[in-house]
């Protein structure tokens, strides 16, 4: 008992609790910033150059302005372009010599693959959000996705919590007490 | 200032009057020990334990983990379809034992602070047992009800704190009042329980070794009993002693609204709140005398301080409330004997002839008939034995009658369509657990915190003293009414 | 094939995101590792995250009613009505609604396969050698070769019956416990006898005012229940007399439920009372009654089918004085021994009220949109077929569509006599008596996933045919049995040949002709385009009625011959037996259906004998003692549930449950009532089940039902109160 | 100038202690230089004493001001905070409030009493201090604060009144 | 049930008619299940199994209730009745839920259930007069594939939470969305809640009450019209239309 005692009071019997609880705290902190890093896409889309070719976001994410959900778009919708580009649809250039992401866009429409990509904007299942309403009402997609003319993949550029819309719904309907109603009821995204 | 003196003395006197060595055995308050020696005994009392005190006490640390830790995990993780709810009885036995341990809670408080608030000397002994139960009592109360949310790891979420949604809690809710209320019972028992506790804690730390000392000098506080400190302290307990009531009567009643505020028949009525704090009070009071027989037979020393003159007091408390409780129930029928609603005397008529129909009887036995029959003999209240016969069944009928009140009553609805029987599960093991858990805390708190408030006897103790009117020895005149 | 392939996959993986996010609900934004998908090569009008729907027809019953399945990114979600289909307009029932349990039913078989003959588990072979299977069974001797098919499926029994033609087999068998149940060949036959016609009757409940059902469960199972659920709604509330609906049955259905006027008459009498009913409308309205109704003697009906003659004769003076008459003939009365007559009766009593081809009145359905290839097998047919496997003579049994291991009444000897089949196919999608001893297992694909067209037959008054089409790719490593057949006869050769390339084709060629039928919903210009309408709207029907009023072909000159024995077997109380409102004949593998309350008795997930109380009293039994039912034939144990509205000479059983095997919610579960049947058939070749005698036993077991009602389980009788 | 000191009386009883306390008061050590430590809660009047000033009283009813004005919060705010209508009731209404109130008050004012006794009583407190353990056996210990001069009257003079003891006070671990 | 047409209550219910209602034809009404399937269909709901069933636990969010009175041979079976969520105006389910998860829609006057906030303490489901509130006991067992049928526009819940009709608003909310993208207001019968959607005998009919226009309007105020013990000021939005037993009654 004795011996116990002594080496509870032995300094470096704390030291030691000092480092494991700093280890794991350090641990857990690792832990939580690997899940807040941005996942990783199956291609390293770069949205910077499509915006700045002046490509309207709605022109791949076409369901924003009429539904629920903006859609992505299909590999044939890229290939419709990419395959008019001289550089890239000359057969001369082999395809070993094109850019890395197009050699996978094209391994994907080649072999009609879905591309999986991977959400970086989700919500619950328990949360309801429509785009459209949104679009229609003059949202700019940069408010909540951030300005992708800067960005290569999407990135989470808001915490999407219910706090954040309903800040963003309370300051928008400030004048109209029939909208705000409908703005904060929580059937409208909660069903 | 007389008995002080003499107190030291007395004890060695050779007791030359018969009646009066009667009284002197009677009362502890004329029994003076010399203080030194009264708080050995209470040291010893706290430090003695045999082989049978452990044994209990690892037999019920199992029951624990067995019934509340696999349990309840296993209820967490795979539902609460795994207890006896169904449609359209949701509430069912968590809720009955929710109202149950917070009854029991009520006695404490209600002998400690009722008692202290009217003067009654002879709480003296049993005051902090009492507030024990209820601090512990209240905890098993909060543990059934989380036992009896869906969801009970978003519990956070009856809190009111500031959140970026907005969102607070609904105050309208009778639920929302109970979590405000029982905290704040919880939290004011606790600390009414620990206020008189400092003196004796410090006393404590005055006699111990090792880690007990340790532990006493902590919670002592650095108590030395200057008179600053017993200043504060005898304010706080007295305020304590008049706030903590009302709190008291407001929990049980808001338990109550829980029921009453709901559009059920049979649940929807105004007598709710007293009838369920008399229920509480006559449940609690059993519980307590029942606590302070286990306390007395089985803890060293304790036959000196709890002595029949207590249970003859709680035993004729006992009688009261359940004359009282007699009436409420009655109340019930008879408003529904005026109004006339139809689902309520469904509702009443299938409490008695419904399929637990015996536990109305057995409610109205013990409840009403049996302390009525008994409890006006003297002897009978002064029985250790009988009383805790007749304080346990006066518990398990009290059960009884929330089990009728909760799950019974919901198995009636103005939808005859939806009448379901109601069949507990994994309500029984967490039910032998929470009990389990009670004593358990019960035991070990006995064994660590002074069970008797000795400050508290010894301050009683010097200012008691035998008077002589012609050939009558009294303590007071209402001695003399018996 | 990798187009297929690459979409099953697709569908597969898009499921597995939905569980995980199912999973997570509630613990918030964490589901970072689900992806999303967009259709490789997406319809331009095919959004990402928006439904689609596809107009095809309901195959859990043989009505034919036209759904619209909503679907999103290549699952089917929502069965919904197809509201311009002339037969149900948008109204689906419950059987319809959980078809989607069907489809994503977790016992499907999900790869050919073949067994030997007495093992549980499936050698999984690929489609090459299954094609050889098939195609070497249509090479072998086309005498021993016999095709069961069940009667939710048209085109896969029109081309079988193309095939057994071609190559000289015997045409294909159709028979289902639907036909058992309701006795379809009586009423068949009946109305053969009355109008001479072999086309189905049209009973037009919708513009009556005043109908009889002699026992007919036509809000339930009886033809079309939507249809006629429709045709009740308006009949009730479409105009502005409400009709009067009286039901005689010996137990009170849901359509006795429904009626203004239960009256319980003693099983086997409804003829009898139809008889007596027509004597006295005759008598108020011609002053005598014709030859078919003279001979009835009023009080030995009454005395007979307990109904009062004051009853008889207030219910005959409603009639007589009705606008619109309508009497519905029996459905499980007609399998009495005496069936015929009743039905014979009961349609005598329309011709004496003269509402043949009036509002309100009898129709006689048109033809079929294209030429019925068919008309089903009488029980009287299978006894045959048994005798001749008994004999030896069958090598080769095919199985589509049909359980009959399950659906065909043990006393029937049918599962014990396939020990002489060589070789058993079976082509169900699910897991399910048959298939579990078949020898080969070449699973179609399910009902929403495949092709097909489904003739109307009943409940019209204008021809239709229901099309069908995949709304999902098929899940499973499945083969359409048309595609299949066609296969494997091109790889037999010879006439096993048929000219048509694959099931589309085989459908196309089949519909081509209604391009020109007149007064079409749609018509096309040329066959694409005529078949990519057939697939919008979900089949091709006429615009306008082209029913034909009924001509009585002189029944009521002839004195019916109605039996006079009313009961078979021994026993004391009489076997009620009915198809299960809700499950019907094959619903017991769909867990939603099986947890849908029966209307009547709100019992979920079992089978319950129903008595009444003063029996039970009688009996001593009370609700969910298990009891042993015993005739000559065999013996089932079932819980009791005392039912007020039932004769007491009478106990009922539904059909429905009682599988062996058929998927995990289905087996093991209840117990199947059609084991108690013996082997008697009435004068059309239905089995005779509804007089049937019975013994009961109690076991002194429990086993409580699982109902949605509970006042009766409190016990208590709340009238005091 | 000569040291401060301070003494430690130990008397066995109230009365001998009292009397104790006049004479420190003959002797000129004014009250607020004397501290009475007992095991019970002897009162001042006992000790012919002035009533001990406390604190506690004010912090409770400030504890129960401050425990009203929050339930007021969540009664009367929260609610506006998200207005949510339930079963057609007001978003703020009286009786809930009521409840709100009545508890948040007492637990106020009953949590402020109990951190008033810290504060006043200089609660928790573990560092040494002139104490004997004695006190709990019923004896009563006077702390005197007195001149260095003077110390060898008062042990007189309380020896004569019946102290059982009179030393310096030493201050230790309690 | 009881038809006590107590003149404050219809008053009051004069005032808030509501925004959405229903009324039920008990007298067409032929108890076939099908909306009771349609709207498990529709609302993912889950199936319990056999014991759970049996022991009142199914998630059934429409029951059809229908009893028999008298003894044999004068039986009678009362009229098939569909009982959801009333809706009611001011429901007593929601001012008990001490989290907000019981909660009324201002904008389309319906009784809400946030599933996410839902802590699972049942007082709503104890408070409700039509015991319309069913409880998620467990997670039940849904075996792949069966997932791939769930509806995406309705949560799917899991253990620990109430749930109950919500008159399809899913559906309200897309019928709303379209009508707004289209610049038009919503026509009546535009939304159909799947048990109306579904059922043959068109017993259930589905509208706006505040379009005095609507069908449902018309047929809530009509003699037949009753509403489930509104006498306990409820407000309910689903009228009933009563059978009437009699041989060619007109109307």
């Amino acid at each position: 008992m004795q011996k116990v005692l002594d080496l509870i009071k032995n300094p470096s019997f704390k030291i030691a609790i000092l480092v494991f609880v700093l280890v794991a705290f350090s641990a857990g902190l690792v832990g939580i910033y690997f899940t807040q890093i941005p996942p990783e896409q199956p291609i390293l889309f770069p949205h910077n150059r499509h915006v700045n070719l002046q490509i309207q976001c709605l022109y791949c994410h076409s369901g924003a302005w009429k539904q629920a959900s903006a859609g992505l778009p299909t590999e044939q919708k890229c290939w419709a372009c990419h395959g008019q580009l001289k550089k890239y649809f000359d057969p001369v250039v082999p395809v070993s010599e094109w850019p890395i992401e197009l050699q996978k866009l094209n391994d994907y429409a080649v072999n009609n693959k879905p591309i999986k990509w991977v959400p970086v904007y989700q919500v619950p299942d328990f949360v309801h959000f429509n785009h459209r309403p949104h679009v229609a009402k003059g949202v700019a997609c940069e408010t909540c996705h951030g300005d992708m003319s800067k960005k290569t993949v999407a990135t989470l550029e808001q915490t999407v919590n219910m706090g954040w819309c309903i800040d963003c719904h309370t300051k928008k309907s400030a004048n109209d007490p029939v909208l705000q109603a409908k703005l904060l009821d929580c059937g409208t995204c909660h069903y | 200032m007389a008995v002080l003196a003499d107190s030291t003395k007395s004890f060695a006197h050779p007791i030359e009057h018969d009646h009066e060595a009667h009284l002197r055995e009677e009362h502890l308050m004329l029994d003076p020990r010399p203080r030194g020696e009264m708080n050995a005994m209470v040291m010893e009392a706290m430090t003695t334990t045999s082989w049978k005190f452990w044994a209990v006490a690892a037999f019920l640390a199992v029951v624990v983990v067995i019934c509340l830790g696999y349990y309840w995990g296993y209820m967490i993780t795979s539902g609460l379809g795994v207890a006896g709810i169904n449609r359209p009885i949701y509430w069912g036995i968590f809720l009955v034992n929710t109202v149950f341990w917070i009854g029991i809670s009520h006695a404490g408080t209600f002998v400690s602070a009722l008692l202290k608030v009217f003067k009654a000397e002879f709480r003296r002994p049993f005051t902090r047992a009492a507030e024990l139960m209820t601090t512990f009592g209240l905890v098993q109360a909060g543990l059934s009800i989380f036992m009896h949310m869906g969801r009970v790891w978003l519990s956070y979420w009856l809190m009111p704190y500031p959140n970026e949604r907005g969102l607070w809690p609904n105050f309208h809710s009778p639920l929302a009042w109970d979590f405000l209320a029982i905290n704040t019972y919880l939290l004011s028992s606790t600390m009414y329980l620990f206020m008189p506790l400092i003196p004796d804690l410090a006393m404590a730390r005055d006699r111990s070794t090792g880690w007990r000392k340790s532990l006493y000098r902590v919670l002592a506080l650095g108590f030395r009993g200057t008179e600053g400190e017993w200043a504060h302290l005898r304010f706080a307990m007295n305020l304590f002693a008049f706030a903590i009531l009302p709190v008291m009567f407001s929990v049980h009643t808001i338990v109550s609204w829980d029921f009453a505020a709901a559009m059920r028949p049979g649940w929807s009525s105004t007598i709710f709140g007293p009838y369920f704090v008399i229920g509480a009070l006559q449940s609690g009071i059993s519980a307590v005398a029942m606590v302070l027989i286990v306390v007395r037979a089985t803890m060293k020393n304790m036959k000196y301080f709890i002595r029949p003159e207590h249970l003859d007091a709680l035993g004729k408390l006992m009688l009261i409330i359940s004359m009282a409780w007699a009436y409420f129930f009655f109340n019930d029928y008879l408003v529904q004997w005026y109004n006339g609603d139809k689902w309520t005397d469904l509702l009443l008529h299938f409490h008695e002839e419904g399929p637990v129909g015996w536990m109305w009887l057995a409610m109205l036995f013990f409840n009403i008939a049996v302390p009525w029959a008994t409890l006006w003999n003297k002897s009978i209240r002064r029985n250790p034995t009988a009383l805790f016969a007749i304080g346990f069944f006066v518990n398990v009928a009290m059960w009884f009658e929330r089990y009728i009140i909760v799950p019974t009553s919901l198995s009636i609805n103005r939808f005859p369509f939806t009448y379901q029987f109601y069949k507990p599960g994994v309500e029984i093991p967490l039910s032998f657990g929470t009990l389990a858990l009670f004593i358990l805390l019960y035991m070990l708190a006995s064994r660590i915190i002074p069970l008797v408030p000795v400050w508290e006897v010894q301050e009683g103790q010097m200012a008691h003293s035998l008077k002589k009117f012609g050939n009558e020895s009294i303590i007071t005149i209402s001695d003399l009414e018996e | 094939m990798s187009e297929k392939l690459s979409r099953r996959d697709f569908i597969k993986l898009a499921g597995t995101g939905i569980a995980v996010t199912s999973a997570i609900t509630g613990c918030g934004p964490a589901s970072r590792y689900t992806t999303r998908e967009p259709y490789t090569k997406m319809p331009e009008y095919n959004y990402n995250g928006k439904s689609t729907y596809y107009a095809t027809t309901c195959r859990e019953c043989p009505a034919g009613c036209g759904i619209v399945v909503r679907t999103m990114q290549g699952r089917a979600i929502k069965v919904e009505g197809n509201p311009i289909h002339p037969v149900n307009l948008g109204k689906t029932c419950a059987r319809g609604q959980a078809s989607l349990h069907g489809l994503y039913n977790p016992d499907r078989i999900q790869e050919p396969g073949t067994r030997t003959r007495g093992d549980s588990a499936l050698t999984a072979i690929d489609w090459e050698a299954a094609i050889q299977i098939v195609s070497d069974a249509l090479t072998s001797d086309p005498n021993s070769l016999v095709f069961l098919s069940g009667l939710a499926n048209d085109h896969v029994y029109d081309l079988a019956v193309e095939l057994c033609a071609s190559i000289g087999a015997p045409k294909p068998i159709r028979f289902s416990a639907f036909e058992l149940f309701e006795s379809q060949a009586t009423l068949r036959q009946a109305t053969k006898t009355v109008f001479g016609s072999t086309n189905p009757l049209y009973f037009d409940l919708a513009n009556s005012d005043v109908t009889y059902s002699f026992g007919a469960g036509f809000l339930e199972t009886w033809q079309n229940p939507v249809a006629n659920t429709r045709g009740f709604s308006k009949f009730r509330r479409g105009s502005d007399k409400r009709g009067y609906l009286v039901v005689f049955e010996p137990r009170m259905s849901q359509t006795a439920m429904k009626a203004d006027e239960w009256i319980p008459v003693a099983p086997g009498t409804e003829g009898l009372v139809a008889s007596a009913i027509g004597k006295l409308v005759a008598e108020a309205k011609l002053g005598s009654a014709p030859v078919a109704f003279k001979s009835v003697n009023i009080e030995e009906a009454s005395t007979l089918s307990g109904v009062s003659v004051e009853t008889l004769e207030r219910l005959a003076t409603i009639f007589a004085n009705a606008q619109a008459p309508l009497a519905i003939p029996p459905a499980t009365a007609s399998g009495a021994p005496n069936g015929l007559g009743s039905v014979i009766s009961t349609l005598n009593l329309n011709v004496l009220v003269n509402n043949l081809g009036k509002p309100g009145g009898l129709y006689l359905s048109p033809d079929a949109a294209i030429p019925a290839m068919d008309s089903s097998a009488t029980y009287k047919d299978l006894q045959d077929l048994v005798g001749k496997i008994n004999a030896g003579k069958v090598k080769t049994l095919f199985v589509h569509g049909l359980n009959p291991v399950f659906e065909f009444p043990a006393s029937l000897g049918f599962e014990a006599s396939l020990a002489n089949v060589e070789t058993i196919v079976s082509f169900s999608t699910y897991a399910d008596e048959t298939s579990s001893i078949a020898d080969v297992v070449l699973p179609d694909h399910s009902a929403l996933e495949s092709f097909g067209y489904q003739r109307v037959k009943t409940n019209t008054l204008v021809p239709i045919l229901s099309g069908a089409q995949p709304v999902v790719a098929p899940f499973y490593n499945t083969m359409s049995t048309v595609d299949l057949l066609l296969v494997a006869g091109a790889k037999a050769g010879g006439k096993a040949i048929l000219p048509y390339k694959d099931e589309v084709e085989f459908i196309q060629a089949k519909i081509e002709p209604l391009m020109e039928a007149a007064d079409g919903y749609f018509n096309g210009a040329d066959l694409p385009t005529y078949w990519a309408s057939f697939q919008q709207f979900g089949g091709w029907w006429q615009n306008s009625n082209s029913s034909t009023a009924p001509v009585s072909a002189g029944s009521l000159d002839v004195a019916p011959q109605i039996s006079t024995e009313l009961s078979i077997g021994e026993g004391e109380l009489f076997l009620h037996t009915y198809l299960s409102p809700i499950l019907a004949e094959a619903g017991a593998n769909k867990p939603w259906l099986q947890e849908v309350p029966d209307p009547a008795t709100t019992v979920m997930w079992n089978t319950w004998l129903e008595i009444n109380p003063k029996t039970a009293e009688e009996m001593n039994l009370a609700n969910d003692e298990v009891v042993k039912v015993i005739t000559e034939a065999g013996e089932i144990e079932v819980s009791v549930l005392v039912y007020k509205a039932i004769r007491p000479d009478v106990v009922a059983i539904p059909f429905g449950q009682g599988h062996k095997n058929y998927g995990r919610y289905a087996s093991n579960r209840g117990a199947n009532p059609a084991d108690l049947f013996g082997s008697t058939v009435n004068e059309a070749g239905d089995l005779v089940y509804s007089s049937q005698k019975v013994k009961i036993e109690k076991t002194g077991k429990k086993y409580p039902l699982s109902r949605m009602e509970g006042y009766t389980k409190l016990e208590r009788d709340l009238g005091e109160h | 100038m000569t040291d401060k000191k301070m003494l430690l009386a130990i008397f066995p009883d109230v009365n001998p202690a009292a009397v104790g306390i006049k004479t420190l008061r003959e002797l000129g050590i004014q009250d607020d230089h004397v501290d009475v430590i007992s095991g019970l809660p002897i009162t001042e009047a006992m000790m012919g004493r002035k009533k001990h000033p406390s604190h506690v009283p004010t912090i409770a009813f400030g504890g129960a001001v401050v425990g009203f004005v929050l339930g007021g919060l969540l009664a009367f705010w929260t609610p506006i905070s998200y207005p949510i209508n339930v079963g057609g009731q007001p978003i703020i209404s009286g009786p809930p409030s009521v409840v709100v109130l009545f508890e948040l008050t007492m637990l106020g004012m009953l949590l402020s009493t109990f951190v008033g006794v810290f504060l006043d009583s200089k609660f928790p407190n573990y560092e040494p201090k002139e104490y004997v353990t004695e006190v709990s056996d019923g004896k009563i210990a006077l702390l005197i604060d007195c001149l260095g001069d003077d110390e060898d009257k008062i042990i007189s003079a309380l020896t004569n009144v019946g102290a059982e003891s009179v030393r310096q006070a030493e201050a230790h671990q309690l | 049930m009881a038809n006590h047409n107590i003149p404050e209550v219809k008053a009051n219910w004069e005032e808030t008619s509501g925004v959405w209602g229903m009324s039920i034809d008990m007298d067409v009404c032929s108890g076939c299940q099908a909306c009771v399937a349609a709207c498990a269909m529709e609302n993912n709901i889950a199936f319990v199994g056999e014991e759970d069933s049996g022991y009142g636990r199914s998630l059934h969010w429409l029951r059809v209730e229908h009893t028999f009175e008298g003894e044999y041979p004068e039986v009678e079976a009362t009229p098939f009745q569909p009982i959801g969520c009333q809706q009611c105006g001011h429901a007593p389910c929601e001012p008990v839920c001490p989290v907000f998860a019981s909660v009324h829609s201002k904008n389309e006057d319906l009784n809400l259930q946030v599933y996410n906030r839902c802590v699972g303490t049942r007082y709503c489901a104890n408070n409700c007069p039509y015991v319309a509130r069913v409880f998620n006991m467990r997670d039940y067992e849904r075996p792949e594939p069966l997932p791939n049928q769930f509806n995406p526009d309705v949560t799917v819940r899991r253990r620990g939470i109430m749930e109950k009709c919500t008159f399809c608003i899913q559906r309200i909310h897309q019928g709303q969305d379209k009508a707004k993208a289209d610049g038009r207001e919503l026509l009546d019968g535009e939304v159909v809640p799947a048990c109306a959607q579904a059922c043959p005998a068109d017993a259930i009919v589905f509208g706006r009450l505040d379009d005095p226009e609507s069908k449902v309007s018309k047929l809530s105020k009509a003699g037949r019209g009753v509403k489930l013990i509104e006498e306990l000021g409820t407000l309910p939005r689903v009228t009933f239309l009563e059978e009437e037993k009699t041989y060619g009654r007109t109307g």
